[in-house]
């Protein structure tokens, strides 16, 4: 496991760096840093535009500036300067990583639990009324675009905050600008404030995660081994658990890790309209900032993310499922 | 390895020549690199006459559907020569492969998985034509023939494989290979995933397509019962070695290897009270592993017979490989066995 | 990049082009008492006074930004957005101040005086109050002048301050009376005066991180000249740059404004800040303020009706400013038009409407084209689909180098048809100077056909989209084909970086109190801003007496008399002023728009809990 | 590296039963697949019902605007006014009827899903079959370059090529290419997981013993093999594009004016809940909704239809 984990791992070093270099150019060809400054009124003059281009490191040829990234990340593990001022690539891509980490984390956890209940109920119990009912609103869910679910939910919290006169729903931040002292306060502040994003990621991923419990749930109760746990005689309770989630759990575990690589690069939309600085919002004020450091830096983050993602998935899979021999 | 199956008589139209065939062994380390090898099919050789049938016997995993791979080049030999009218198939380019083709034929063991459900049985029957461009005006002719020729109606030409049963099933797969009017089939286990009833039906088929076209025939099977029927020779296959090989009748009354003879005395026989007298030679134990195959005899392991010998003769089962040569029956019956000259 | 995708976003992103007057850096925070009693504004005598309330001590105010924070210093070029400098201004303060009418006042908390003594040479005398000091107890005084004044001469190019205007012609600086009194003496004149010294950063401090306190104007021309061009300084230079680049880089350590910084977490999310407790000026009511990023400004009113922001100040578009109007009583909200203005500008590069050269320009059938153009545009259906759906009293803009609120504005539009959407004119416009196929596939008169015109608005942005869309069906009925098109950067687009890309182009510049410097890079030949190529030796002379008079009423008629030229060439039309919009609890006393550069926090330490009120504390 | 299979995908068709299952020797009148395939999905009420919604939603889309005269880009004088019997789904700040906005956006929503889901599926299944086929370096080298593109954050990259490219290349174009970008590699994962089985077996093995070319292996006996799976993933990718156009309109880089989409239309109306006309946000948004939830039965009545596994548990 361990020397099929480092194998995959060196493998993915080439396609990081292809990867690398593929963004870098398009970053570069992209992504110009001296924009914002083109059209300052009063203009800035020529020389001092010109110190900019040095500055940005624009004045020196594509394939050397891409080799003082690599080598400045690889060496100094540093992701480059900002084009802004007081800007620390690292550091913010730090914040933004913790920020998008709590909600992926809440997320996942409501979403999971959710999709294993629908999806083992709506295929133990499948074609009856409350598998009909719950496939109809897991369909409407997966078919429900992110921003506007999330605009009418916040509307919602917002009329409820209204009606019953309390403050249970935050509509913005991940935490209040001046959060109340002591741990358990915070921890409240916290939770209000995760309410809303939480319920909209994760009721959207809980819909796509429940059909594909409900799709291995069905494959393992057809299965042989469950007929024959049922022709013993167990308890439909044990045969359920004991034989059968636990098979029908493993492609939805893998899915799962491969969907939070997508979860942990940012939810833009979410992260938009709950005002959370995540990575989504990271990577829309870096476009907007014209910083191409800033751009490269959450790109390699991100494919990083896919990369060890996909490897979490493939090892999950082989660790719960005895017969897959990783090789 | 020099013996020689010598039968005599024609020039052979399939000579395999020491065939040997090994898959790698990869280590599971960072860096994979091949640690060893199973060694499928080691040194295998025989030869076939025109329209002459060879029954190629072993139990599972001994190696003999290997070797029909390798005969077609499906899956390349990593030594040996098969000689198809006496030039080496290993050694053809990919053009020539494709002439040879058309030539020698196989037909698959599972009737369901070998056809591809998804094309019709007419088209199944004309893809080899199409293949060859030989599927000119006359192809729809030619394949209502050709299912005619096997016993199916080319009516149905226009149905699909999996609205037909197992032995229609393998029927279309024979007419698949006969489209080409090879000169050489392959059977590989042709009617093992057949119901008894309908394995005779197609073994008759076989027989008389034999005798209409002058095929010559590998039959590959598991059971000597099968192959008693149709093979002219038969030759025993026990991981990846040939332990004896000789004549239909030579090899099933007058059996000189152990292990043949324990694969004759399997067969059950029809009349129930013989059947009840009949003495069964049990061989013990598992087959050993083809990625390490044991020193000498490589039936040693398990042979009933070493068990009876003195100490120092059983060392040389396990210091010496047996050589497959006549052990004193003649008329091409050879045998590899240290201690069975008759 | 620009890329003010909706409506509400326009304020932040507009920037790139429009912002830019926040860089002619005048002023900070503190004014005094007497905004609450002075009406000088001709035109809206409410500007200074509005929402003004006796307000009690404490309480905190939370402040919605749309931009992430951390842009600390008001003098560096990289300071990305107006949001940013409202928050700037309120820790350093500067001599003169803008009110919310425009008028140019002294900064009378921390100034005595300043008067231009002489006008040859230009001589002004600063007197700063002898209380006026640093959060940290140092004196504010001529040391901080001359640190303003060299940072900003523009000498050195790797030192990226955001204007060197009016800096760049000062020959020296001089402290006298223990620094209470700054002499400022210019080389070449500079009537715009009062537009320099805003925010002074503070010397003392710039002293411990690299900057040499003795440095003379002289020792920073010659280094520089030493090293010749050099892309990286070394030395004093290099030491001063690192100075300069320290405040941009760390939270302000003092404070000369009613307020210093006492939180700023790295993450840019807030910024705290708390009564400066050597605060030497009036008022500073509330204990704390907070300025929080918002990622969009949509988000803001939900955020403000659910109490967690108490101010706000978002670029006001229709739903928004309905939103807030069904907020009830609980959320008050002003809005105003102020000094940004929305025009359609003609690209002369494009060889269809002009040319590279004055006599291509002028070409009469170039000018009469143009002008036919601009005459059938209705600028009255346009603001009707636009900011007239949230504001009533919006009405066309008739300057381009004034805005109704500024004594030197007069109407230099209508006169001349332009913007009216009279087609009657423009056709007959065109039929005079020989055009055919009026209204069907025009020609010009040479008989060659005027080919389809791009014109470009900023992707996203719905209110331009349908100006375009406007502008579009009035030139179809003229017989012009006009293709609109997005770009996603403005800057680009206009700066014609990839390339010629439009003919037509609708965007909007930021007007400032000082009409005449404010305003000289967009159409003087060969300047910065003037994207669209244009070039006039009339424009060119009149702007050069006007800036170099001190007469103001001399200045206006030059500028007026510029403006005219404009009209008559017909390169660009303005449209209407833009609003501005500020919502806050209707318990905040003293909070009101100001359109300058200078924002809403001007008068911040007017700001308060109205007396009486049941104010959250703090 | 094990291949995960996508469960809910169709496996192999018609080589499920055991062998033996039908031993009498004489012809079975069965059903051809596709009639069977169609006959399950007509047992599927949900799906049935949602394939009548949905042509509904095409007719809509393409025959409406023939019948209501009203142009997508006219501006009227009727600013905001609520839905009533001259403008059904009312008008915009513009004074433009959302009815034939609507109906124009939905029609190149459903352009844009329909030719990225045939693209990139056709694409997909094509790359995942040479990939699957030919194995070994070949297929490592393929599938990490598949990997590559799903590293490349797609949202990112269609914001950095509109950033790039957008002064010279029609944005609608570019956004096509964009999603297919993003659907592709996820479709040759699924066939390439098949084809991986699909070519042990004797099929193909057959096809190569009559001297059949790669290609014709590929195209004839794999790529048919897996057209359940390629249909349902089709059908699944317009679902996903349209949300995808929708959520790229939300941060500005989906299709641009004078071209509108649905997700557009809802974009521009995101406040109008507050803005006190709800219907400009509400109907859009309506649309999208009943696209992507009928395609989603759709798919499902589809992958229920070619996946006999699914079925067996009924009884």
């Amino acid at each position: 496991m361990l020397v099929y984990s480092v194998r995959r791992l060196i493998q993915s070093i080439p396609i990081l760096v292809a990867s690398t270099f593929v963004i870098f150019l398009m970053v570069a060809s992209s992504v110009d840093p001296m924009t914002p400054y083109l059209t300052k009124k009063p203009p800035l003059s020529a020389a001092q535009l010109d110190s900019l281009r040095v500055k940005f490191g624009l004045t020196k040829p594509l394939l050397q500036r891409y080799w003082d990234w690599l080598t400045g990340l690889v060496l100094h593990g540093t992701f480059g300067s900002s084009t802004q001022t007081n800007y620390h690539i690292g550091q913010q891509l730090g914040y933004a990583m913790e920020v998008t980490l709590r909600l992926v984390v809440g997320t996942i956890l409501i979403a999971l639990i959710l999709a294993v209940i629908v999806g083992v109920v709506t295929a133990v119990r499948q074609y009856s009324k409350l598998d009909y009912a719950t496939t109809t609103i897991g369909f409407l869910f997966l078919s429900l675009p992110t921003f506007w679910f999330a605009v009418l939910l916040k509307e919602w919290a917002i009329q409820f905050n209204e009606a019953t006169g309390t403050h249970l729903f935050d509509t913005l931040w991940e935490s209040s600008p001046n959060p109340p002292a002591g741990f358990l306060p915070q921890l409240g502040d916290a939770a209000q404030h995760m309410i809303l994003p939480v319920v909209t990621l994760a009721l959207l991923s809980y819909a796509a995660w429940s059909r594909f419990q409900r799709a291995s749930m069905l494959e393992v109760l057809g299965s042989d081994y469950m007929r024959l746990a049922r022709a013993k005689g167990l308890s439909p309770f044990r045969v359920m658990f004991r034989h059968g989630l636990r098979n029908a759990l493993i492609p939805l575990t893998t899915q799962v890790a491969l969907d939070t690589a997508a979860l942990l690069s940012g939810a833009v939309i979410t992260e938009t309209i709950y005002s959370w600085r995540g990575m989504g919002l990271f990577f829309i004020s870096s476009i907007q900032m014209a910083d191409p450091n800033s751009v490269m830096a959450w790109l390699l983050v991100t494919a990083v993310f896919v990369i060890v993602m996909n490897l979490i998935a493939d090892l999950l899979y082989a660790v719960l499922d005895p017969r897959i021999r990783l090789a | 390895m020099t013996t020689t199956d010598t039968t005599a008589g024609a020039e052979p139209i399939l000579s395999v020549r020491n065939l040997v065939k090994e898959f790698p062994i990869k280590s599971a380390s960072v860096v994979r690199r091949t640690i060893g090898a199973v060694h499928a099919v080691s040194g295998v050789s025989f030869d076939i006459q025109p329209g002459q049938t060879l029954g190629l016997v072993g139990e599972s995993g001994c190696g003999k559907t290997t070797t029909s791979r390798a005969i077609l080049h499906l899956q390349p030999a990593t030594s040996g020569e098969v000689l198809f009218q006496g030039r080496d198939v290993t050694k053809m380019s990919k053009g020539e492969l494709r002439r040879m083709r058309r030539d020698m034929q196989i037909v698959f063991q599972d009737p369901y998985a070998s056809l591809n459900p998804r094309i019709t049985v007419s088209e199944i029957i004309a893809e080899p034509l199409r293949i060859h461009g030989l599927y000119g005006n006359d192809g729809p002719g030619q394949v209502a023939e050709l299912m005619r020729l096997v016993g199916l109606n080319p009516e149905h030409g226009n149905r699909f494989p999996h609205e037909f049963s197992g032995g229609q099933r393998q029927r279309i797969g024979i007419a698949r290979a006969l489209a080409l009017k090879p000169k050489v089939l392959v059977l590989d286990e042709p009617v093992s995933a057949l119901d008894v009833s309908i394995q005779a039906g197609v073994i008759n088929l076989l027989e008389d397509l034999q005798d209409e076209l002058g095929l010559a025939y590998l039959f590959v099977a598991h059971d000597l019962s099968v192959v008693r029927h149709i093979a002219d020779r038969v030759a025993v296959m026990y991981l990846g070695k040939i332990v004896e090989i000789a004549d239909g009748n030579s090899l099933f009354e007058r059996s000189q290897h152990p292990y043949t003879q324990a694969l004759i005395s399997a067969i059950p026989i029809p009349d129930p009270r013989r059947e009840r007298e009949r003495e069964r030679i049990i061989v013990q134990g598992d087959v050993p592993s083809p990625a390490d195959p044991p020193s000498g005899c490589r039936f040693r392991t398990r042979c009933p017979l070493r068990m009876t010998l003195s100490e120092t003769d059983a060392a040389r089962c396990s210091a010496e490989e047996p050589e497959l040569r006549d052990r004193g029956l003649g008329a091409g019956h050879l045998t590899a066995c240290h201690f069975v000259e008759a | 990049m620009a890329k003010d995708r909706n409506r509400g976003r326009g304020r932040l992103t507009v920037g790139m082009a429009a912002i830019g007057a926040l860089a002619l850096a005048f002023t900070a925070a503190c004014s005094s008492s007497k905004a609450s009693t002075t009406q000088t504004s001709a035109n809206e005598n409410t500007w200074n006074t509005i929402n003004t309330a006796s307000v009690k001590d404490g309480g905190t105010v939370t402040v919605g930004i749309e931009k992430q924070l951390g842009d600390w210093n008001p003098l560096d070029s990289s300071i990305s957005a107006d949001q940013v400098y409202a928050l700037d201004g309120v820790y350093y303060a500067g001599a003169f101040i803008s009110d919310p009418d425009g008028s140019v006042v002294l900064n009378t908390n921390t100034m005595a005086s300043a008067t231009l003594s002489s006008t040859s040479p230009e001589t002004v005398v600063y007197k700063i109050k002898p209380g006026a000091v640093w959060s940290d107890g140092t004196p504010i005084d001529a040391s901080d002048f001359v640190y303003d004044w060299l940072v900003n001469s523009g000498t050195d190019p790797n030192m990226l301050n955001a204007s060197s205007t009016g800096y760049n012609d000062i020959s020296s600086v001089v402290g006298s009376d223990g620094g209470k009194t700054v002499t400022v003496t210019f080389s070449t004149a500079f009537p715009d005066w009062k537009s320099l010294f805003g925010p002074l950063l503070p010397a003392h401090i710039a002293a411990k991180h690299g900057y040499d306190e003795s440095m003379t104007l002289a020792q920073l021309t010659a280094d520089v000249k030493a090293e010749n061009g050099a892309t990286t300084s070394t030395g004093a230079v290099l030491q001063l740059e690192n100075s300069f680049n320290y405040f941009s880089n760390t939270a302000p350590p003092v404070s000369s404004g009613p307020y210093e910084v006492t939180n700023a977490p790295s993450d840019g999310s807030s910024v705290t800040e708390t009564k400066n407790p050597k605060w030497y000026g009036d008022g500073g009511h509330l204990a704390t303020m907070v300025f929080k990023y918002i990622a969009d400004a949509s988000q803001e009113p939900t955020a403000l009706q659910n109490g967690e922001i108490n101010v706000m100040y978002p670029q006001p578009e229709t739903d928004l400013v309905t939103q807030v109007k069904g907020m009830g009583s609980s959320v008050k909200y002003q809005i105003a038009a102020g000094y940004e203005w929305e025009h359609f500008d003609f690209n002369l590069n494009s060889t269809a409407l002009g040319g590279k050269t004055e006599s291509a320009q002028e070409a009469a059938d170039k000018v009469a084209l143009r002008t036919a153009m601009l005459t059938a545009v209705d600028r009255k259906a346009i603001i009707a689909r636009t900011v007239g759906l949230f504001d009533p009293a919006s009405k066309p803009l008739n300057s381009r180098l004034f805005i109704p609120q500024q004594a030197g504005y007069t109407d230099n539009i209508s006169k001349y048809g332009l913007g009216s959407g009279s087609s009657s004119s423009a056709e007959s416009i065109l039929k005079k100077a020989g055009f055919t196929g009026i209204g069907t596939a025009l020609k010009y008169p040479d008989g060659t056909a005027v080919p389809a015109l791009t014109m470009r608005y900023t992707s996203g942005n719905s209110i331009r989209q349908t100006e375009c869309n406007l502008f579009a069906s009035e030139m179809k009925a003229l017989g012009i084909t006009v293709n609109v098109e997005t770009t996603s950067s403005l800057g680009k687009s206009l700066t014609h970086a990839a390339g010629y890309d439009y003919d037509v182009i609708v965007f909007a510049w930021v007007d400032t109190p000082f009409p005449n410097s404010g305003n000289y890079s967009l159409y003087v030949t060969g300047q910065g801003q003037n994207y669209g190529g244009y070039t006039s030796a009339q424009v060119d002379a009149l702007y050069k007496t006007a800036s170099s008079s001190f007469d103001t009423a001399t200045v206006n008629s030059d500028l007026n008399k510029i403006d005219n030229i404009l009209s008559q060439d017909a390169i660009t039309l303005p449209l209407y002023q833009k609003d501005q919009m500020v919502a806050y609890d209707s318990t905040l006393g003293n909070v009101r728009i100001n359109s300058t550069a200078q924002e809403f926090t001007y008068n911040v330490q007017e700001w308060g809990y109205v007396s009486g009120s049941a104010s959250p504390s703090s | 590296m094990p291949s995960r299979v996508n469960t809910s995908a169709g496996d192999t068709l018609g080589t499920t039963a055991a062998p033996g299952a039908k031993a009498a020797e004489f012809t079975v009148r069965a059903r051809s697949q596709r009639q069977i395939v169609f006959r399950r999905f007509r047992q599927h009420k949900a799906a049935m019902a949602s394939l009548v919604v949905f042509a509904l939603v095409v007719l809509f889309a393409f025959v409406g605007p023939l019948l209501w005269s009203t142009s997508a880009s006219f501006m009227s004088n009727d600013i905001f006014t609520a839905p009533d019997a001259s403008h059904p789904f009312g008008t915009d700040s513009n004074g433009i009827d959302l009815l034939s906005a609507v109906m124009k956006g939905t029609q190149s929503s459903l352009i844009i899903a329909v030719v990225v889901s045939v693209v990139s599926t056709a694409f997909g299944a094509i790359y995942g079959a040479v990939s699957g086929f030919y194995g070994g370096w070949t297929d490592t080298i393929m599938m990490r370059i598949a990997d590559l593109f799903l590293t490349f954050p797609i949202i990112a990259i269609a914001i950095m090529l509109d950033n790039r490219f957008q002064a010279e290349a029609s944005s609608l174009w570019l956004l096509i290419f964009v999603l297919t970008a993003l659907f592709w590699p996820s479709a040759g994962r699924v066939i390439r997981a098949q084809v991986l089985s699909l070519k042990e077996k004797e099929f193909v093995e057959a096809a190569r013993a009559l001297g059949a070319r790669d290609r014709r292996i590929i195209f004839r006996h794999l790529l048919p093999n897996t057209l359940g799976s390629i249909i349902v993933i089709s059908t699944l990718t317009v679902a996903g594009t349209i949300l995808t156009e929708t959520a790229l309109s939300f941060l500005g880089f989906g299709v641009q004016f004078p071209n509108t989409s649905l997700g557009l239309l809802v974009t521009n109306n995101q406040t109008a809940i507050e803005g006190g006309h709800p219907w400009l946000f509400y109907i859009p948004g309506i649309f999208i909704i009943l696209i992507a939830l009928t395609i989603n039965f759709i798919g499902d009545g589809l992958r229920d239809a070619f996946d006999p596994q699914q079925t067996r548990v009924r009884a």
